[in-house]
């Protein structure tokens, strides 16, 4: 799977919207996006790392990133779901509407979630 | 090098009402960037490195012996119940005997004993146990409810929960001493910024 | 594999000594150590993310976090070596002595470059 390089981001500021609940010890690198939509909410752990560039989004319900859990740089969440306790995330994954167990580990570049249709003669297709 | 104000008096409990401060050998040295709290004695020589957690506020009390080495972000805690009989025969929650290292990350939580010339690798969790003179115990290992005879070895990831594991451990061999003196000399470099 | 508790660190304040440099976005939770002993340095690049409580020290030659790398609450790290960009290690790894390649994601609780001696024969040793 091919993704974009990461860049640093102009802006050293993480950028929040909505109810957003962020444990004191948790930490944003530059260039993060948190963004709750009204009547949903997201819930940022102890001890929580979030990479920078990385863009977390709810609509709906409630997105949680549970204690000690690491997103790597430029991860993209959207929709609700958990990410567990201690689960580590490698760079520029996306997940979409799904949740993570505690303590897993997702490569770096991986999907989690997506129900679009897959064409499986394209040689382009991914895992 | 003096100790500085992080050395506290134990906050007053239901099930102890007595104020009890560390004594502290002048000769110890204590980073700023620790907290050593309620009845605990810490003899000459004893280096207690930055972000460590000596809290005798449940369990009470502790025995540090001289020339041990703490190293950063290793947590002595005790549990309110339980003690184990120090070296000089009286009771403790936490006793570390002499020339011992309890090294980066380490979890002592009493009743625990730990004899002379120990050496808790990094992030090794004691709880509840003795660990007899000249043991060595490697990274990331659990000791807990047993007691290891002296001089025993324990690899790293180890789990010794039953007697009948901690009496089936190896003895420490030259090369282990020699890797545990590794560590410690790194530390020794390490010290100059303290100092 | 057992390993204590992540726990709130009491500093809220990093504690940096020797020659460290950090880059000015890169970020660094409640109560990390950074400890570079006389003649030896740590380089902490842009974008990188130190969990708290995470303790990164050198004796000698360099130890280096190149951008975007996300060190989980609760790392360790020992002796010189470097964290590859965009890595991402899982809250309380232990790494001694050596490197982690860029992009690479290491589960939580993890022991890199260890080299003491295993006893094979010990039903109670684990990997």
């Amino acid at each position: 799977m091919s993704v974009p390089p990461l860049r640093l981001s102009h802006n050293f500021d993480a950028y929040i919207s909505g109810e957003v609940i962020i444990h004191p010890s948790a930490v944003l690198a530059p260039g993060v996006i948190l963004q709750a939509a009204p009547n949903s909410k997201i819930i940022i752990g102890s001890g929580v790392c979030i990479g920078m560039g990385s863009i977390l989004k709810v609509h709906e319900g409630t997105l949680e990133v549970e204690t000690g859990a690491n997103l790597g740089a430029g991860f993209l969440m959207v929709g609700k779901g958990k990410i567990g306790a201690n689960a580590c995330i490698g760079s520029a994954t996306t997940i979409f509407n799904c949740s993570v167990e505690p303590g897993q580990v997702v490569a770096p570049g991986s999907v989690l979630g997506d129900t679009s249709r897959q064409i499986s003669d394209l040689t382009t297709a991914t895992d | 090098m003096a100790v500085r104000s992080i050395a506290e008096a134990a906050p007053p409990t239901p099930w102890s009402k007595n104020l009890a401060e560390p004594r502290i050998d002048p000769s110890a040295f204590v980073h700023s960037f620790s907290h050593v709290i309620g009845d605990v004695k810490i003899e000459a020589n004893v280096i207690v490195a930055p972000g460590t957690s000596i809290r005798a506020d449940e369990g009470t009390p502790f025995f540090i012996g001289e020339n041990t080495n703490i190293q950063d972000g290793v947590v002595i805690h005790g549990l309110e119940k339980g003690r184990i009989i120090g070296d000089d025969q009286q009771e403790y929650s936490v006793w570390v005997g002499s020339n011992s290292c309890i090294t980066h990350m380490a979890l002592i939580h009493g009743p625990c004993y730990i004899g002379d010339d120990c050496f808790i690798g990094f992030r090794s969790t004691v709880f509840n146990a003795r660990v007899g003179a000249g043991c060595i115990v490697m990274m990331h290992a659990l000791i807990q409810d047993v007691e290891i005879p002296p001089g025993k070895y324990v690899p790293s990831g180890a789990i010794i929960t039953t007697q009948q594991q901690a009496d089936r451990l190896p003895d420490v061999q030259t090369e282990d001493k020699q890797f545990a003196h590794h560590v410690v000399g790194i530390n020794q470099a390490l010290r100059a910024g303290y100092l």
